[in-house]
């Protein structure tokens, strides 16, 4: 056991923070084509797709690295290391597995270079925590599949190139998970209707899709016909490094216990009230742990050692906290905590207000505690299926 | 000894709800709180009509002289909708008057209250979340016949549908109530995250206020209109909160997922469970602390904190789960479960949260 | 609506105070007879069975006055009224509606005189909160029954001259219901085996009860045979008003602020820190929704309003509070309160360390929190059964 | 950076759990503690030959050198089965040796210690909550080479099988800790609600200490020697509480009820899955502040209060709850659950409540 870093390790560190120091402005500083500079220099430096195999344009970079990189990235608030989190995070990998050469050729590049943005469709109405029942239709004709149904959930359908979908492809199977299909689709295909969703916070991060007879070349199938779920639960099983979140969640405690210390209850400090004290304690105590409990499968990883569900138990921890930390909040700072953008008394601008509302993909969709509950009872802990 | 509603308030209980139901369900408080400040004037009129404004208004001033447990279930009932009408404020308004006004005040007042013509609202502390004599910051010069306000006057609830205010204020010889009309002020309307209640703030720019409209008041009058106020709120919680759990029932029964109704699965049921307990246990809370106001008003602060203590942690608890058991749909602004959600964090603060509550309630337990 | 009393009530009120007053002297005061006298006493006040009518030797007491009697009688801190818990409750009840008229004059008297005390033979190894599928055997011979089988968790089955006992008379119906039969058995009779067993308190509320070629004759059946489960329903849905409960609740809650007076923590007196004031503030909280919902359901019952199952609401209420209330004595007192009786520094010789450890039924046995949640879910929300 | 056991320490662990398993499985546990004062020399004698009680006593006074993080992974283990065995003051005793004693002292205690020769134990603080310098009480006057030591020491883990006990005390140059013969002072056993952690208290009566049985100490002393306690005590923790989990899933899984196992109802399985994710997060938090003992000493006070503030609540709820899913028969004294719930009652005090640490994480946090 050793929290030390190997000085090759440190040296990788301090080459982060120093391009961050030269390349990363001040917001206020940015200029309209930072962006754009930005993911160019990112990409040059091989931080984009950085765990990718070298024979595909990444790096080859170790846990350890990858740990480094989104940490240092997390502490300094920069923009993310390429524009398609969907494409760096399931479609590229996806691809790399189970694409053809052609797919490779065509698809890779341009999310390495953040040229296109990739969306995901896998919920479907009706069915939010059960993908296996999925109903979109997608029927063979000739050299195309013709999909038709509905999907729905899906973030970023409203910039995003292209949709990695599954399909159902047969209705015949007994067992549910044999006939679904994966498909890559353009998002500029004819029959394609975005219907954005809007949230309780009054955004638009979700959108419903509507497929009417939209004409899929097979060449864009990944994988085989039927391996649709196969292909889908490797993707998921991909999971990444939780480091550059709790870096972040940290960063939003720092900002919580500010908030605490400028505030008055009841005309008294609230930083001087045990209860106050003692749930900014709690929570700073469950962002350690995730930290901790995150290291350490981090070590597995490196070892080799089959993670079975563990990633739960973190999950499960940042639903919880990122619901109470945003409702303490508001609570703390009483009426003035309910006044939104522009209210007299809105505190920092209404941002705890909004972000109260602005529930994270963790806490709803496809991941709700009470299945991450049942990951941990059934496969950890060897309970019953319901 | 008789712990139940008459026969009478059963039937008043079901003209509400049938009311609401009919007049103001979901899609006309969509309609309303869609515009700048919601509110119909139809609908007001239709309410005065049923006399639902002047429930606790002597007869001798032109209301129907009932009490508040009366006005408890006239409130839970029109919040099961979250209709946005101002019968809370008005409500204040007239037990401001009642309590504060002199023979003349309460003779001008309150009928105008009662039959809605005068649409009033009440604004107490001017801090966020401190419940205190001291939380009265606006002041009151001394002028001929009267005082000068010059300040703001934050968080005042229902200010932009009002046409008169009733502000506390700090005068040269202690606390009082100013009579203000709207025209002599700046009404901003603040952005919340509740639209269902809609807040301002006001300005006050160097305003004269005539003897005839002021009303002196202790901080022991202070402190009973703010439990006032938090009962008013409590019975908007019960009425809010019981929705939240039947609507979220509701969904458990139909919504299936891995074959089952998720209602069958212990872990969305025992939560359905927990809420039932909650709202049915400030619900009983509720109705003693608004039997208290007319009939043992020295119990009032300690049995209005028990139930609003209670209540402003619980009914956040449900909103949020009425919201989570719903899955991805209830967190859309169009699926109407998060509106609760939202009603919820609102009511939290108002007129007090649990740890201001609960802490008065170790208080007043001699601790 | 209304919390006062009428003047009759009033007087009754007063006339119970008066009697505490004249017949029951402070603990240190109690002779060796007391019990006997003070049992004769409200049994000649009428008190014993109080809302039993009057055929049966009761007094026909109304509901409020009920509440009063218990009411006063837990404020005064008062012995029972008759020393046979479970005869006033389940069994004077059960005979009353199902017994024959020897049953009547056998058995009624003598718990109305605390000559008898009864213990109830429900629960069995393996079967805690289903009690429908109880295999404890009864098999007639003859004017006699020959009982064979075990029962647990019986409560006071050391000093019990008599039990009510559930058996099973018949194993082919497909119901499990309907094969249960109701017997009446004298504690003293050959062939029973009382083994107590001691809990983690170290008490010995509860035993186990073998039966072995136990003869019961048929005159002491209750009901007919295989009536024994609706006998039993109708016994337990003898739901008695919790008004006591609460006043001793309520008295608990003041020994525990009396406690916080005189505790400091981390050096500092213990009822100025908002988190200890915060917790007494929720047990009065919950404690005053327990006594207003009561009442709530008391006035329903009055009415002849159908209750269905709300009582749960209390009993969940109880269970939670019981275990915290304790603990919460355990954890202020620190390593103090981890003393047992004798302890050089234990707190109040003991009795929270030791009433943390000794959990009421209400939490363990038949009415086990997740039952009550289930009993709310579906008979009072409607949700399908599991 | 590496968060993960070496070879050698898993192999360490195999042995711990393989031998408490065989030579201390709970039938042993309940005969011990049957006793008056629970001890096996014979056990003892065997643990000593193993090299856990030298585990963190350098090898130049006949320890094996090994770190903190070892140590908690022994403590982890020997607690799985509640053993009585006094590991944990043993090495607080070496610990405070180590940090206090001067050369002489160390190369006189240490050898003895690690061999299991002397049996010794530490006691800090005299009031039942306060952990500061304050709360250190017991005086001791200058005498001829030495003090004189008269009054009380409540709580003293293990006492009546020590030996030796290190107590500290405030003396005319501050604090100190003197090393006290057992028969030089009057020890009275003290019931507790778990009979596997027995304590007593001790009564001095005019008891002389020569200077070399005294060890000064600073309030940082203090504290880091009471760090060192709050990670053993977590460390049994962590061990006690992942049996008490085991084996109320193991119960979950084959006890029927309705004609399902229990473990089959969310109302089971999802509490189940709650205290798997409190144990992992606490073993985490308490496996980084063990490493930080011996490196990275500055960050222990924040890392203990995480750790500890962290499973104090958390093992009492599992505790309560492994006891409550049980249903009654985990409430018998016959079932060994019930003695886990009492273990968790003892540990949550023991060098620190969750209300003290979380508000030190607070303060160091710069709350």
């Amino acid at each position: 056991m050793d929290f030390e870093y190997t000085p090759e390790e440190q040296a990788f560190r301090e080459e982060v923070r120093t391009f961050l120091a030269e390349n990363l402005p001040r917001k206020a500083e940015r200029g309209t084509d930072f962006l754009a500079t930005w993911l160019a220099k990112v990409r040059e430096k091989g931080w984009v797709g950085f765990s990718w195999p070298k024979e595909f344009g990444g790096s080859d970079g170790g846990l350890i690295e990858q740990t480094i990189l989104r940490e240092e990235m997390a502490l300094a608030k920069a923009p993310p290391l390429g524009t398609s989190f969907m494409g760096l995070a399931w479609v590229g990998p996806g691809i790399m597995q189970y694409g053809t050469e052609a797919q490779k050729k065509k698809f890779i590049p341009d999310i390495l270079d953040s040229k296109v943005t990739w969306c995901t469709g896998y919920s479907e109405p009706n069915h939010g925590s059960d993908l296996a029942s999925i109903q979109c239709k997608a029927v063979r004709e000739g050299d195309h599949y013709l999909v038709n149904g509905q999907k729905t959930w899906t973030t970023g359908a409203a910039f995003s190139q292209w949709i990695i979908l599954l399909t159902r492809t047969s209705f015949d199977v007994e067992v549910k998970h044999n006939g679904i299909t994966c498909l890559l689709v353009a998002m500029d295909s004819p029959g394609i209707d975005v219907r954005p969703i809007e949230n309780m916070a009054g955004d638009r991060h979700f959108a419903e899709i509507f497929f009417t007879d939209v004409k899929v070349p097979v060449e864009n199938r990944l994988g085989e016909e039927g391996d649709g779920w196969k292909v889908t639960v490797s993707a998921l099983a991909n999971e990444r490094s939780s480091i550059g979140e709790v870096t972040q969640m940290f960063g939003k405690l720092d900002t919580l216990k500010a908030l605490v210390k400028r505030t008055n209850r009841q005309g008294k400090p609230a930083s001087k009230d045990p209860k106050v004290r003692r749930t900014l304690a709690v929570f700073e105590a469950k962002i350690a742990a995730m930290k901790y409990n995150g290291l350490r499968y981090l070590t597995k990883q490196i070892r080799g050692e089959p993670l079975t569900s563990e990633t739960s138990v973190n999950k499960l921890h940042r639903a919880s906290l990122e619901i109470e930390m945003d409702d303490f909040a508001v609570e703390l700072t009483g009426q003035s905590g309910l006044q939104l953008k522009g209210g007299s008394d809105a505190v920092e601008n209404g941002r705890w207000a909004k972000s109260s509302l602005n529930w994270p993909n963790v806490v709803i969709g496809g991941g709700t505690p009470n299945i991450q509950r049942n990951i941990i009872a059934e496969r950890i802990l060897g309970l019953p299926k319901d | 000894m008789n712990f139940g509603f008459t026969q009478e308030q059963e039937m008043l209980r079901d003209q509400v709800r049938r009311f609401m139901t009919e007049a103001c369900p979901m899609s006309t408080v969509r309609e309303l709180t869609a515009k700048d400040a919601p509110f119909s004037e139809k609908l007001w009129d239709q309410i005065a009509s049923l006399g639902w404004l002047g429930l606790i208004v002597p007869e001798q001033y032109g209301g129907i002289g009932l009490k508040w447990i009366d006005l408890a279930l006239v409130l839970e009932e029109t919040a099961r909708g979250l209709s946005p009408l101002p019968i809370l404020s008005q409500a204040l308004a007239s037990a401001a008057v009642l309590r504060a006004g002199n023979d003349e005040q309460r003779a001008n007042w309150l009928p105008a209250l009662a039959s809605g013509e005068v649409r009033a609202t009440l604004a107490l502390y001017d801090e966020p979340n401190w419940f205190d004599a001291q939380a009265v910051t606006l002041t009151g010069i001394p002028v001929d016949d009267g005082i000068e306000l010059h300040g703001r006057k934050p968080f005042v609830a229902d200010a932009m549908s009002s046409n008169q205010l009733l502000l506390a204020y700090l005068g040269p010889a202690g606390l009082g109530l100013a009579a203000i009309g709207k025209s002599q002020v700046k009404v901003t309307e603040e952005p919340s995250m509740d639209v269902t209640k809609p807040t301002g703030s006001i300005i006050l720019d160097h305003v004269q206020v005539s003897a005839d409209r002021l009303m002196p008041i202790s901080p022991e009058d202070l402190a009973y209109l703010a439990d006032c106020g938090a009962v008013a709120v409590t019975a908007e919680m019960v009425g809010a909160a019981d929705t939240t759990l039947t609507m979220t029932s509701n969904y458990a029964k139909e919504r299936i997922q891995f074959g089952k109704p998720i209602g069958q699965y212990q872990g969305v049921k025992h939560r359905l469970a927990d809420m039932f307990v909650d709202v049915e246990s400030f619900r009983s809370l509720l109705y003693y602390a608004a039997w208290c106001i007319d009939d043992a008003v020295g119990e009032l602060p300690r049995a209005i904190s028990l139930a609003k203590g209670y209540a402003s942690d619980a009914f956040v608890r449900i909103g949020i789960d009425g919201v989570g058991l719903h899955g991805a749909i209830g967190f859309t602004a169009e699926y109407d479960v998060q509106l609760y959600l939202k009603r919820s964090k609102w009511s939290r603060p108002m007129y007090g949260d649990s740890d201001y509550h609960l802490d008065r309630v170790a208080t007043l337990g001699g601790i």
